[in-house]
């Protein structure tokens, strides 16, 4: 019963915070619904019996990457971009496509409606792993090893990406 | 010498590659002199290759010479190799001798046009291009050639192109040359499919099994049929049958003896030599081959009709050949390849002769094209007019000339074919008296009767260098022997160049004889109706009587059954080739859709790209509807 | 505990590439900045180094990493094919960088990354390494394209297709997620052999291909996926642009027929089809409008379009033909594609103000070598005989009426004279008409010459000789099938 | 016992709500905040379906959905300074220079 209100919570959370981000103004208000919805997220990720994820979620997502974000609204000028036009004209469209998208994959997930029963609360998913953390962390470093490596390439492509881009003007230019 | 086949293209690419390269640097001699002297060579060698193969037993024919595997991928394979059979060494000798002719007369003709060595480097281009078409053994490297041409064509059409009309002229047989080779590469690919090669024994071999492929009877259409009339796409595009011709003339805007090279004697006349050289195709797919039959008819017919109101000399000139094709599509399509082939070798060598004799004309008049503007030119160029004449009298079917005999042996194989052959052969008498009736009405405008020019537009008139007059006199002597080759048996003679092209030797027939006295009178008849028409007219009995007594004699008593015969039957026939074909369908439907077609696209192009608004969320909105749909059909 | 073997030998090219990009970075302080170009010719090195390492790669055929990595002809080629695409785009733009006053040599590392990325995309046996793959190529290029980083369309340019391209990733991400729901693995033999059993629930498998085809289709640019092209390329800077139309695409392609043909055999009727549509649509939307566009690298771009309508030929065809069709042909489309760029490049001096087809009037009568060259690629990309771009268009629509596709071909055929029309005219322009300008600050340097030189050679040989790269992509095409 | 559908319907539903989002909205952060929402459904699909199958590879996946996140937002908040820099608006419907 825990579980089901727990979903029933994080899930309302979520879906009306995501609301929230794309429906407010102020694009720093849009930041800090996003972080209701990663949190909520983090909480299905719980009832779920992924601990380390949700820490992680809480961690990387809302204490760097939303912090990122936050961190650039407020570095430029934000007042301006409040008063401009926040939606575009073609939202009647957008809003059609969109249901038939979801109607698409609701679709599809109703019709696995009978297969879709979710085990048992996990099992120790990795034999002679104890907790969730373990686990991830011997998927990561034994199956998943080299794709563990080139993610950081990708992170290092990323922070020189980023850095070319943003760092200032040189004489040349 | 079959040894040295592999030289015959090579040598003219050389030329075009040392001319291309260093042809700035060089004296204007020494440009043409490597130009026209590595189309000689080429041309010996064909000739020694020829002879060779002629004392060659039957059993080792055709020669094939494989060079390098070009592509190879898992069962497909093309060859770089070539071919020699009677058919491709007839037609390196066309090639080539004709090519060589042209590039003699074309240093004289060319000499004062900046880009010379540009001029003769698109012409050894062209040369190799051509050869290696005709000398290829498989369709692809035949459609390496057949590319090439085309785009050799499109520079030396638009080798004036600081004429927006000569630059316009090249892009325009460029697309629709694409649109014909479209036909012959899909053709390429279903040959491929269908047979597991693309080289030509192979195809024509495994044909043969009459197990696997069952001659198609008339109506139906199998694949080999599919085959055949893709083929014929892209020879209609490359000869310039209907509805693909409307390139050819306004080709005319390049430099005369392109005109004369490409769109008279060789190029054009590379869709009948692909039709020839598929004769085993053909033959399986009648349907296909009456499809041939009914386009070269109809060209020839109507071609020659809009050519009876041409005033520039050139479009006259391409207008003829357009209809000259149609004769050998004609010829063809009724299964007389042999035929066909013999009148592309007489149109070579007379054609040619014409073209160049315009552009002697053209020269000498000071770039003046309007045949109304012209008149009494034969005094002042002696030796073009008569090498002209030759060649008129040759392309009317004037008994003893060489289009007399090939023109001849067409028409006689229609009038034997099975499918509406009387129809076919009615069409092309009337054809063959419309070619005489413009010919002839060419030959008195321009070199009979006054002077229609005043000294103030054209300064001295004069004959032109030897340098162009020896080529016309060849071609001139050509004009007259070619024919000898292909005595028909109705005349006592074996019909040799059909056999030695591997068609049969007919039998001596009296109705042969027959029609060709209705052909020899169709032809006086056209060159006398000419004559009454712009030269009998009342103004000008004294200067008649002068110039051309015996016939006026002859037809004066008939002058009231000749006039109403004008106005009832000739009149009403050049008005409407005039108003109807020529402004209307020609100009008005067939150029028309060409164009428009142009434009439609080019507006759609218009019209696409403002789905590119720039915006992202427009962006984002095809991806999603292209998302939603995909989901949608696997979900199906 | 299933511990991977560790096998180097079988990732060399891409440790060489991520090496030397490092090298590069270490570097740059100790380099001044007259002699940024060592570092170009450092990043040389690399790709030089990568094609030496894939001799012990090809030796290590198989898989590896737990099955996450596969090494067969089908990777090796395209490992090949993308260290030359790099090859040839950093000889492009050591000049060009120079001239601009962008001469940051994290260009050079970003390009051996993005390299990196479109190994991992070719090599990779496993949809989650073949997404990281795809967001090393992604970043890199976003950075590349925004590259210039003062210029109002480079930045447009870096931020459409950031967020579409972040925005279209999502959706492939979502279709791997599905399908790892649908079969319980994202390794595409296991996910191939649970299709076969029939387990999975259908429509959720159709459900996941479906989106991973739509992320696939952006990267590589088909109708109606195609849109965020014209406006990225027109911005990028042109190298980049060179970069972008042949690599990204030709990666995409390597990963779409890998997923596809490998794991959704039993989808086969479903994308094909899909294939089909989009195949038409895109050669159609991009020769038509490519007719009508006065600047030559959004031609460029919108032909980049229907060259890849014309792949999506080869994909609809679907057999081993189509992959061997695939593979030739974009190898063959990125060297005469990369040798256009090169002089376009060369001929939009600086800021590249000067990319109006206007602008090469009478190129010829100043610059009769360099028109010559781009009349060559022009003629490539249109499919006249004797070039690369023949031979490719040859075997695709030879693949598609093996496979039944007559049809498509036709259409292909004929939209092929279509865009001789565009083609030829950038020949018109230079051949026959007067001269605006001099040309005289068109400055040919050593590096461009030989890129030239390299995209000049590819796009003959493949053209008169494809045989020995044809025999390499069939074996690569039967490897990719087993 | 919660069935799995419903995890999948929300996370479809947080899914489409980022298409929306990305589509309507005009301030480029925004665009990126709706893309950090498609991402996070997607996450809670691979931890959804990882759960029913108990198989820990899913949520390996979503580690490195989070590496790539993390990536896209760097390169993304850089690209909008750079923006910012030259045309001093957020508004993406503003750089419209790239047309046709």
């Amino acid at each position: 019963m825990l579980e089901l209100a727990l979903f029933y919570i994080f899930g309302t959370i979520a879906v009306v915070s995501a609301i929230l981000v794309i429906t407010q103004h102020n694009v720093v208000h849009s930041a800090i619904f996003l972080a209701g919805t990663l949190l909520s997220v983090a909480g299905i990720f719980l009832a779920l019996n992924a601990e380390f994820l949700a820490g992680v979620q809480v961690i990387v997502y809302v204490g760097g990457i939303l912090v990122l974000f936050v961190f650039v609204i407020m570095l430029i000028a934000v007042e301006r971009s409040t008063f401009e036009r926040q939606f575009n004209r073609q939202w009647k469209i957008a809003l059609i496509t969109s249901a038939i998208l979801i109607g698409e994959l609701v679709y599809v997930v109703y019709q696995g409606r009978d297969t879709f029963v979710l085990a048992e609360p996990a099992v120790p998913l990795v034999q002679g792993a104890a907790g969730n953390s373990q686990q991830v962390g011997m998927g990561l470093y034994t199956t998943y090893l080299l794709p563990f490596e080139i993610a950081s390439i990708l992170l290092l492509v990323a922070i020189v990406g980023a850095v070319v881009l943003a760092k200032k003007k040189t004489q040349t230019e | 010498m079959v040894r040295l086949l592999w030289l015959i293209p090579i040598l003219p690419l050389l030329g075009a590659v040392i001319n291309g390269v260093f042809g700035k640097r060089l004296p204007k001699q020494a440009v043409a002199g490597i130009a026209a002297g590595s189309v000689a060579g080429s041309f010996l060698i064909s000739l020694a290759a020829f002879v060779q193969m002629l004392q060659l037993p039957e059993a080792e024919l055709p020669v094939v010479q494989n060079y390098f595997t070009w592509i190879q991928a898992g069962r497909f394979q093309a060859e770089f190799g070539f071919l020699l059979d009677h058919l491709s060494g007839l037609m390196i000798l066309i090639v080539t001798g004709v090519g060589l002719l042209i590039h003699i007369y074309s240093a004289g003709y060319m000499t004062h046009e900046p880009g010379f060595y540009r001029y003769f480097a698109y012409l050894n281009l062209f040369m190799f291009s051509m050869l290696t078409l005709v000398l290829a053994n498989n369709y692809l490297l035949m459609f390496v050639g057949w590319e090439g041409v085309g785009l050799c064509s499109y520079l030396l059409i638009g080798f004036w192109f600081f004429k927006k009309s000569a630059a316009d002229a090249g892009k325009k047989a460029f697309i629709v040359n694409r649109i014909g080779d479209f036909g012959f590469i899909i053709a390429t690919i279903l040959i491929f499919w269908t047979f597991d090669s693309v080289n030509f024994q192979a195809v024509f071999s495994r044909i043969e099994d009459a197990t696997l492929f069952p001659v198609e009877t008339l109506g139906t259409v199998g694949v080999v049929t599919t085959i055949c009339l893709l083929l014929f796409i892209g020879a209609a595009g490359k000869s310039a049958q209907i509805p693909l011709y409307v390139w050819l003339p306004d080709a005319m805007e390049g430099p005369t003896p392109v005109s004369a090279l490409i769109h008279a004697a060789t190029m054009v006349t590379a869709g009948v030599y692909m039709v020839a050289r598929s004769a085993a195709l053909f033959d399986h797919a009648p349907g296909a081959l009456l499809v041939v039959a009914v386009i070269g008819t109809f060209t020839a017919l109507f071609a020659a009709s809009i050519g009876l109101v041409q005033t520039d000399i050139k479009r006259v000139l391409a207008y003829s050949t357009v209809s000259q094709l149609g004769y050998m599509f004609m010829a063809c399509g009724v299964g007389a390849y042999a035929a066909g082939v013999f009148h592309l070798m007489t149109h070579a060598f007379f054609k040619a002769l014409l073209f160049l004799g315009a552009g002697s004309v053209i020269h000498g008049m000071g770039g003046l094209q309007d045949i109304r503007k012209m008149g009494g030119l034969r005094h002042h160029m002696p030796w073009t007019f008569r090498t002209f004449l030759i060649g008129a009298l040759a392309i009317s079917g004037i008994p003893g000339l060489a289009g007399f005999f090939s023109k001849d042996a067409i028409l006689w194989a229609a009038w034997n074919s099975e499918n509406y052959g009387k129809l076919l052969w009615t069409a092309g008498i009337i054809t063959a008296g419309f070619t005489s009736f413009y010919t002839f009405r060419l030959v008195i405008l321009t070199f009979f009767g006054k002077p229609q020019y005043t000294e103030h537009d054209v300064h001295h008139v004069h004959e032109s260098p030897a340098s162009m007059l020896v080529p016309l006199a060849i071609l001139a002597i050509f004009s007259i022997i070619a024919g000898y080759v292909g005595i028909p048996a109705a005349l006592g003679g074996h019909n040799n160049i059909e056999v030695f092209l591997g068609g049969e030797e007919a039998a001596e027939s009296s109705a042969e004889l027959i029609l060709m006295l209705v052909s020899v009178a169709v032809a006086f008849g056209g060159m006398g109706t000419a004559y009454l028409f712009y030269v009998a007219r009342p103004d000008l009995p004294a200067r008649l009587a002068s110039s051309a007594h015996a016939m006026y004699a002859i037809l004066v008593n008939k002058y009231y059954v000749d006039e109403v015969y004008n106005v009832a039957v000739v009149k009403p026939i050049l008005r409407w080739s005039r108003e109807f074909l020529w402004k209307f369908v020609d100009e008005g439907i067939i150029d028309g859709t060409v164009n428009a077609t142009g434009q439609v696209v080019r507006a759609a192009g218009s019209g696409f790209r403002h789905m590119q608004t720039g915006y992202v969320r427009t962006y984002a909105g095809w991806i999603l509807f292209g998302g939603v749909l995909f989901v949608v059909w696997f979900l199906r | 505990m299933n511990i991977p073997v560790v096998n180097l030998g079988a990732i060399l090219p891409a440790i060489m590439l991520s090496l030397f990009g490092i090298a590069i970075m270490v570097a740059e302080p100790f380099v001044s900045d007259a002699k940024k170009s060592w570092l170009g010719w450092l990043a040389i090195a690399g790709t030089i180094a990568a094609m030496l390492a894939l001799a012990p790669m090809s030796r290590q055929a198989g898989q590896w990493y737990t099955n996450l990595w596969i090494v067969d002809s089908y990777s090796i080629f395209f490992h090949f094919l993308f260290i030359l695409i790099a090859a040839i785009t950093i000889l492009t733009s050591m000049n060009f960088l120079q001239r601009e006053g962008i001469h940051h040599t994290e260009y050079y590392a970003l390009l051996l990354f993005a390299t990196v990325g479109m190994m991992m995309m070719a090599g990779s046996n496993e949809l989650i390494m073949v997404f990281l793959g795809l967001e090393i190529l992604s970043i890199a290029t976003y950075v590349l394209a925004g590259f210039r980083r003062t210029d109002l369309k480079s930045n447009e340019s870096a931020m459409k297709y950031f967020l579409l391209g972040s925005f279209s990733s999502a959706f492939f991400l979502y279709g791997v997620a599905l399908i790892f729901g649908a079969t319980g693995s994202t390794n595409l033999i296991v996910i191939a052999d649970s299709l076969r059993s029939g387990d999975p629930q259908t429509s959720l498998v159709s459900l996941a291909a479906a989106l991973m085809l739509i992320g696939l289709c952006f990267k590589v640019a088909v109708a109606p996926f195609h849109v965020w092209a014209p406006d990225v390329y027109e911005g990028a800077p042109t190298p980049v642009t060179g970069f972008m139309s042949v690599g990204p695409k030709a990666a995409g392609f390597a990963v779409l027929l890998r997923i596809f043909m490998t794991a959704f055999p039993t989808l086969e009727d479903r994308w094909t089809s899909v294939f089909w549509i989009v195949a038409a649509l895109t050669m159609l939307i991009g020769n038509v409008i490519a007719l009508v566009q006065p600047n030559i690298k959004r031609m460029l771009a919108y032909s980049s379009i229907a060259h890849a309508g014309y792949i999506a030929v080869a994909v609809a065809a679907g057999s081993e033909h189509g992959v061997s069709a695939v593979l030739f042909y974009t190898l063959a489309y990125s060297v005469t594609n990369l040798g256009a760029f090169a002089v376009v490049t060369m001929l939009s001096r600086s800021e590249d103000k000067l990319v109006n087809l206007n602008d090469y009037a009478g190129l010829a009568s100043k610059r009769p070598g360099l028109a010559a060259v781009l009349s060559l690629f022009m003629l490539s990309l249109a499919g006249v005989p004797g070039t690369a771009g023949f031979a490719g268009k040859f075997f695709i629509f030879k693949a598609a009426v093996q496979s039944g596709l007559i049809w498509l071909a036709v259409i292909g055929v004929i939209t092929t004279v279509v865009s001789f029309y565009y083609y030829l005219y950038v020949i018109v322009q230079m051949y026959m008409r007067d001269p605006n300008e001099e040309f005289a600050d068109v400055r040919t340097t050593g590096p461009l010459k030989l890129a030239l030189a390299i995209t000049i050679a590819g796009t003959l040989y493949l053209g008169i000789l494809p045989t020995r790269f044809l025999d390499w992509t069939v074996s690569a095409a039967v490897n990719a099938l087993r | 016992m919660i069935p799995l559908n419903w995890y999948l319907i929300l996370a479809a539903v947080l899914f489409v709500i980022g298409v929306l989002g990305f589509f309507i909205k005009r301030n480029i952060i925004a665009l990126l905040l709706s893309v950090e929402i498609m991402l996070n459904a997607v996450n809670l699909t691979f931890v959804a379906f990882s759960s029913q199958r108990g198989q820990i590879s899913g949520q390996v996946f979503v580690f490195f959905v989070l590496v790539v996140a993390a990536a896209e937002a760097a390169v993304g908040l850089a690209l909008v300074i750079a923006m910012y820099r030259n045309r001093e608006t957020l508004n993406v419907d503003r750089s419209n220079l790239l047309k046709w």
